[in-house]
C-alpha cells in the first residue's frame, strides 16, 4: 500500500490532466481551476518541512556552539521575527512586512543579482581563450554581439549590429531549437513514465 | 615574456575594480560616446523634423514603469524635439499604468521651452475600450475624448478648439512595451485611416518590429537604450535640447563595461598565445 | 551632494555594500548579510504562504464558506507533515503523487504543443520566403542548424563517418549560439548593476541626479 | 451623377452571410462570416437580434478587409439572427438576415488534434522500447564525455579528503532536470559512501529536499554503510532564489569542496554559483536543460552536460534498462521531427508553385491553439 496508493493517485491525476487539455467544455475549465488551487494549497504545506530542516540545522549549531554559531542565531532570529511580523501584522502595502521586503529583501536580492555583471567579466576573461576551434567560435560570437550592442560597435561598422542581430536570430535560434527538441522529448518521456509508474525515483529509495 | 604571461593571470579583484570604475565613471562625468546613428533612429527623427511648424504630433505612451529605463528617455527626447520644432503635441496612452509617466514627462519638458498647456500641448490620458478609441479618433477627437486628463472639456483649450481626426495628424509615435502598443496602432489607425506611425520599443522586442519596417508600416523605430541615446545625440547636434541626456549616460556605462570585457578577453588571449609559443 | 535622511535607505545601502563586499573575498559582514538574508527570506515565505495561499484558498472556502470539498487538499497537505513521524513517513508519498501526477499530466500536452509542434512550425521553410533570397538563405541555415544540433543529441548511435560530421556541425551551431547569448546577456546584467549603483549614488548619497 | 454611379458600382451588395456555432470552444460564442464587397468600404457593422427581442442592434464593428466576427456575448442555447452592413461615408449597405443559430460548448477541441496525435505516436515509441529493454534486449548508448568527469571528480575529492558539493538545481520534483539529477545523486552518493567522503546537498525546494535525503540514505544503505550517512549534510536552505545562491556561495568559500556538481534546473543564479566555485579551485561539473543558462555553465565550469545529455547521463550511470529504453524511444522521436522538418519544408517550398499549391495545407497541421 505504501507504494501502490501513491502510484495510483499519481496515475489518476496524470491521466485526468492530459484529458482535460483536449476538452474545451466549461466543466473541464472549472475542474482545472479547482485542481490548480488544490495544488497550491498542498504545496504550501511543504514549506513546513523546509522550516523544520533549517531550524534544526541552526539550532544544533547554536546548542553545540559549533563554528560560527552566532550567525546561525542571526538566521533564526531573522526567520522568526519576519514570520511573526508577517503572520500577525499582515502583508499589505502599508505593513511592516512590506517594509522588510522593500528595504531588506529587495536590496539583498537585487545586489546578489547585479553581482553577475562582475562575474560575467571575470568568467569571460578566464574562459574565453582560443584554445580549441569550439572555444574560438564561442569567443568570436560573444565579441561580435557585445560590440554590436553599443555605439562603439556601430562606429566601427554599422554592419556590426546587423551581424549581431543575425547571430542571435539565426544560428543562436537554431541551436536553441535543436536543444529544445531533445529536452521536450525527454520531458514528455519522463512525465509519461511518472504517470505510468515506471519512473519511481520520487518515491525515494529503490526504484 | 613574464609580463605577457602575467596578462593571463590578472587578479579578479582588479577586474572587479575596473568594472566598478567603468560603470560609475560615466555617471559622474558623462562621455557621450556616440557611434553612427542607426538608420531607423534617423528615420524617426527625420519624420518628426520634417513636420511643418504647428502641425500636430500624437504621442501614445503604451508602457508602464517596468519598461521605464528604456522607453522614458525616448519620450523625453521626442517631446523636446517636438517642442523645439514648435509642434502641437497631443499625448495619450493605451496603458492605464502609464499615465503617471506621461504626465511627468510633460511636466519636465514643457517649462524648458516655455510651452503652455492647452495651447502648445494637451494630455488626454487613458480611456477604456481600445477599439472604440482607435475608431473614434478617425471620426472625431472631441467625441472620443470629450475631456482631457484633468476633466476639462477639450474644446475649451485653444489647441483643440476645432475638432480633429487622424487626417489632421501627419505623424504619431507609439512608445510601446507590448500589446496594446504600436501593433494596435498599425492594425487599426494605420490600415484604416492611413496615419503614419513610428515606434519606440525595448531592446528585447525590437526584432519583432522589423517586419513592420520592411513592409513600410512603421516609419522609424527606436530600439532600446542605444536608440534613445542616439536620439539625444541628434537633438543636441541640432541644438534642440541642452538638458541632461539620461540614456546617453547609461549607454556610456554599458559601452565601457562591454569595452572592458573585450579588452580583458584580448589580454587573456595575448598571454595565452605568448605562453603557447614559448612551449 | 545630499545623503538621504531616510534611515531605511541607509539600511538598504549598507546591505547592498555588505553583499558587494563578497567580491573581495569572504568576510564577516558578508556572512552577516548572507545569514540575515536566508532567515528573512524563509520568514517572508512563511507569511506570504499563509496570507496568499492558505488563508484565501483554504481557510476561507473550507471554514467560512463551508465548502466540504476542500477537506481533500487540506488532508493531502497535512500528510506532508507525516515526514516528522518516522513510522508514518510513507504517507508523504500521497501528496507527492498527487502533485507529480498533476505536474506530469499538465506538462505532456503543453510540451508537445509549445516545444515541439510550434517549434516545428517555426522552423519549417514557408512558401512566401521563396521570393526573398536573404530570407530563404537564413531559413535554410536555421534548418541546417536545427538538424545538426538534434543529431548531436543522438545517444543510441555511435558517432562515425557522416554522422560524426553532422554532430560536429551541431557543435559549431551550439557554440556560436552560446557565445551570442553570452554577449547578449552582458547588457542586461550591466543594467542591473547600474540600477544598484544608481541607488547608492543617487538615492543614498545624492551625488548624481 | 457620374460619381454617384461609380460609387454604386463599387459598393456591390453584400452576399449571403454565414453564421455558425464557433467550433471547438467552451460555448457562448458564434462566428459570423461574409463575402467582402467588391469596392472600398470604411468598415463593417455586425447586427444581432436574439429570439424574442425587438429589432436588430449593432454589436460590433470591424475594419474593412476583415470578413468575420466572433460574437462572444451570447447565451448558450438561445436562438440568434445576424445581419452585416457595409459602411462607406454616409452610405450603408445591409445584408440579408442570416439563418437561425445557437451556440453550445464542445467536448473535444479539434484544434488540438495534432497534439493528441503527437502524444500517442511518441508514447507508443517510448513504451515500445522500454518493453524491449525490460525483456533483456541490449540497447546501445554512446559514451557521454562529461560523465567520466563525474567519476574523476569524486575520486579526486576522496584523495584530497575534501567534501563534494551537490546542488540538485532550483527546480521542483516535477522538473525533468530535477528527476534526472536525483537519479545521478543516488550514484554519486554510492561512491561517496564507499570512499567515506563528505557529500553536501543544499536544497531550495522542500520536497526535493526530502527526496534527496531518502535517495542518499538509500545509497549509503545499499553499499552497506548506513552508519556513514550524515543526515545533516542534506539540508534545506531557503526557497528564495538569490538567498539560496548567497548561502551556497558561502558554503563553497568556507567548506572549499574539491568538486562542485550543479545538476538540475537553474536560473540566473547559475553563473553566481559557478563563478564563485571556480575561484575556490574546485573541479566543476554542471548539467542543465535550462537553455538560457548553458552559456554560463559552459564558460565557468570544467564540464557541462548540455540539455538532454543530463537525462542521458542519468540513464548511463544507472544503466537502468527502463531509462535506456526510453532514451532509444526519444531518439526515434527526434528522427520523426527531423523527417517532418525536411519533408515539410520541401513540400511547402514547392507549394509556392501553382500546381503544388495544395501542399500549403501542411502548415495548418502545425497550427496551435
Amino acid at each position: 500500500m505504501a507504494r501502490s496508493l501513491p502510484l495510483s493517485l499519481c496515475f489518476i491525476m496524470g491521466i485526468l490532466m492530459v484529458i482535460q487539455f483536449f476538452i474545451p467544455h466549461p466543466i473541464s475549465q472549472s475542474f482545472l481551476d479547482i485542481i490548480i488551487k488544490w495544488v497550491r494549497i498542498i504545496m504550501a504545506f511543504a514549506l513546513a518541512i523546509g522550516v523544520r530542516s533549517i531550524t534544526f540545522r541552526h539550532y544544533e549549531r547554536i546548542k553545540r556552539q559549533k563554528g560560527e554559531w552566532g550567525f546561525s542565531l542571526v538566521t533564526l532570529i531573522a526567520l522568526f521575527a519576519c514570520a511573526f511580523i508577517g503572520l500577525f501584522g499582515g502583508v499589505g502595502p502599508q505593513s511592516y512586512h512590506r517594509l522588510i521586503y522593500n528595504h531588506v529583501m529587495v536590496p539583498l536580492g537585487a545586489t546578489m543579482f547585479s553581482i553577475l555583471a562582475f562575474y560575467m567579466a571575470s568568467a569571460a576573461y578566464r574562459a574565453f581563450r582560443a584554445r580549441t576551434k569550439e572555444a574560438t567560435l564561442l569567443l568570436i560570437a560573444a565579441f561580435i554581439v557585445m560590440l554590436g550592442m553599443v555605439p562603439i560597435g556601430t562606429a566601427i561598422s554599422p554592419r556590426l549590429s546587423d551581424l549581431a542581430e543575425w547571430l542571435l536570430s539565426v544560428p543562436n535560434m537554431a541551436a536553441k531549437r535543436g536543444i529544445l527538441f531533445g529536452v521536450a522529448l525527454g520531458g514528455i518521456a519522463t512525465a509519461l513514465k511518472i504517470i505510468l509508474g515506471i519512473e519511481r525515483g520520487w518515491l525515494g529509495g529503490k526504484r | 615574456m613574464k609580463m605577457l604571461e602575467g596578462l593571463g593571470k590578472i587578479d579578479r579583484r582588479i577586474i572587479f575594480l575596473a568594472m566598478t570604475i567603468a560603470v560609475i565613471f560615466p555617471l559622474l562625468r558623462p562621455l557621450y560616446l556616440v557611434g553612427r546613428v542607426g538608420r531607423r533612429t534617423e528615420e524617426l527623427y527625420k519624420a518628426i523634423d520634417r513636420l511643418p511648424e504647428r502641425s500636430f504630433l500624437l504621442i501614445s505612451i503604451d508602457f508602464d514603469p517596468s519598461s521605464m529605463p528604456e522607453l522614458y528617455p525616448m519620450y523625453l527626447s521626442i517631446l523636446r524635439h517636438a517642442f523645439a520644432k514648435n509642434l502641437r503635441v497631443i499625448v495619450m496612452g493605451l496603458w492605464l499604468t502609464g499615465t503617471g509617466l506621461a504626465e511627468e514627462g510633460l511636466r519636465t519638458c514643457a517649462p524648458e521651452y516655455h510651452k503652455i498647456y492647452g495651447e502648445d500641448y494637451i494630455f488626454l490620458g487613458w480611456k477604456a475600450g481600445i477599439t472604440a478609441v482607435m475608431f473614434g479618433l478617425g471620426r472625431s477627437l472631441k467625441e472620443t475624448y470629450p475631456t482631457d486628463y484633468y476633466g476639462k472639456p477639450v474644446d475649451s483649450y485653444p489647441i483643440l478648439k476645432e475638432d480633429i481626426t487622424y487626417r489632421d495628424i501627419p505623424f504619431m509615435v507609439s512608445l510601446s512595451a507590448g500589446v496594446p502598443g504600436y501593433e494596435t496602432w498599425i492594425a487599426y489607425a494605420q490600415t484604416r485611416f492611413g496615419i503614419k506611425v513610428g515606434a519606440g520599443v525595448t531592446a528585447v522586442s525590437a526584432a519583432d518590429a522589423y517586419p513592420y519596417l520592411q513592409s513600410g508600416q512603421l516609419t522609424g523605430l527606436l530600439g532600446g537604450l542605444k536608440s534613445a541615446a542616439e536620439y539625444e545625440y541628434l537633438n543636441e547636434k541640432a541644438g534642440y535640447a541642452k538638458a541632461e541626456k539620461p540614456a546617453s549616460q547609461l549607454m556610456d556605462s554599458q559601452s565601457l563595461a562591454h569595452l572592458l570585457i573585450m579588452i580583458l578577453v584580448i589580454l587573456g588571449n595575448i598571454s595565452y598565445f605568448a605562453v603557447r609559443r614559448k612551449r | 551632494m545630499m545623503p538621504s535622511p531616510e534611515i531605511l535607505t541607509w539600511i538598504s545601502a549598507f546591505l547592498t555594500l555588505f553583499i558587494f563586499s563578497f567580491l573581495f573575498g569572504d568576510n564577516p559582514i558578508y556572512r552577516l548579510a548572507e545569514h540575515l538574508y536566508v532567515g528573512v527570506s524563509v520568514g517572508y515565505s512563511i507569511a506570504i504562504t499563509w496570507h496568499n495561499a492558505l488563508y484565501p484558498d483554504l481557510i476561507v472556502p473550507l471554514f467560512k464558506q463551508g465548502n466540504i470539498l476542500y477537506v481533500i487538499p487540506l488532508l493531502l497537505g497535512v500528510l506532508y507533515l507525516s515526514i516528522f513521524f518516522p513510522r508514518l513517513s510513507w504517507l508523504i508519498r500521497l501528496p507527492m503523487g498527487f502533485v507529480l501526477g498533476y505536474g506530469s499530466g499538465v506538462s505532456i500536452p503543453a510540451i508537445m504543443q509549445a516545444s515541439i509542434i510550434k517549434q516545428i512550425q517555426g522552423t519549417l521553410l514557408k512558401p512566401d520566403i521563396i521570393h526573398r533570397a536573404d530570407l530563404l538563405l537564413w531559413g535554410t541555415i536555421s534548418l541546417i542548424g536545427v538538424f545538426s544540433t538534434v543529431i548531436y543529441f543522438f545517444f543510441s548511435r555511435e558517432r562515425k563517418g557522416a554522422w560524426r560530421s553532422l554532430a560536429g556541425l551541431g557543435i559549431i551551431f551550439l557554440m556560436v549560439g552560446f557565445g551570442a547569448s553570452f554577449g547578449y546577456t552582458v547588457m542586461a546584467r550591466v543594467s542591473l548593476l547600474l540600477g544598484r549603483i544608481q541607488f547608492l549614488l543617487r538615492d543614498w548619497l545624492g551625488i548624481i541626479r | 451623377m457620374h460619381y454617384l454611379l461609380i460609387f454604386f458600382c463599387t459598393l456591390a451588395p453584400l452576399g449571403p452571410i454565414e453564421v455558425f456555432d464557433t467550433p471547438s470552444d467552451a460555448g457562448k460564442c458564434i462566428t459570423i462570416k461574409w463575402q467582402p464587397t467588391a469596392g472600398e468600404v470604411d468598415s463593417y457593422e455586425v447586427l444581432r437580434k436574439g429570439e424574442g427581442e425587438e429589432g436588430f442592434a449593432v454589436i460590433g464593428e470591424v475594419a474593412s478587409g476583415e470578413c468575420s466576427f466572433l460574437d462572444n456575448k451570447v447565451v448558450d442555447g438561445k436562438v440568434y439572427f445576424y445581419k452585416v452592413r457595409a459602411v462607406k461615408g454616409g452610405t450603408i449597405l445591409e445584408s440579408e438576415v442570416s439563418e437561425a443559430v445557437r451556440s453550445s460548448p464542445q467536448w473535444f477541441s479539434l484544434y488540438r488534434l495534432n497534439v493528441l496525435i503527437g502524444i500517442i505516436l511518441f508514447s507508443a515509441l517510448v513504451l515500445y522500447f522500454i518493453y524491449h529493454a525490460r525483456r533483456g534486449k541490449k540497447l546501445f548508448i554512446r559514451r557521454i564525455s562529461g560523465l567520466d568527469a563525474v567519476e574523476e571528480a569524486v575520486g579526486r575529492a576522496t584523495e584530497m579528503g575534501r567534501a563534494i558539493l551537490y546542488v540538485p538545481g532550483l527546480g521542483s520534483v516535477s522538473d525533468i532536470a530535477t528527476i534526472a539529477s536525483l537519479n545521478i545523486l543516488g550514484e554519486v552518493a554510492k561512491k561517496t559512501a564507499q570512499y567515506s567522503s563528505t557529500l553536501l546537498v543544499p536544497n531550495r525546494d522542500p520536497i526535493v529536499y526530502t527526496v534527496a535525503y531518502e535517495v542518499c540514505k538509500e545509497a549509503y544503505t545499499n553499499v552497506g554503510r548506513p552508519d556513514a550517512f550524515k543526515g545533516d549534510n542534506v539540508f534545506f536552505i531557503t526557497d528564495q532564489q538569490f538567498a539560496y545562491a548567497a548561502a551556497v556561495d558561502g558554503i563553497m568559500v568556507r567548506e572549499k569542496p574539491a568538486a562542485n556538481l550543479f545538476l538540475g534546473m537553474f536560473w540566473a543564479e547559475s553563473l553566481i554559483l559557478a563563478e564563485t566555485g571556480a575561484t575556490t579551485g574546485a573541479i566543476q561539473i554542471a548539467g542543465t536543460d535550462a537553455v538560457h543558462q548553458l552559456p554560463f555553465f559552459i564558460t565557468a565550469c570544467d564540464y557541462t552536460l548540455i540539455g538532454e545529455e543530463l537525462y542521458a547521463a542519468s540513464a548511463y550511470l544507472s544503466r537502468e534498462p527502463l531509462l535506456v529504453g526510453s532514451l532509444k524511444g526519444q531518439d526515434y522521436g527526434k528522427i520523426i521531427i527531423l523527417f517532418l522538418l525536411l519533408i515539410g519544408s520541401g513540400l511547402l517550398l514547392l507549394s509556392a508553385l501553382r500546381p503544388f499549391k495544395f501542399f500549403s495545407i501542411l502548415l495548418g497541421f502545425f497550427e496551435v491553439r
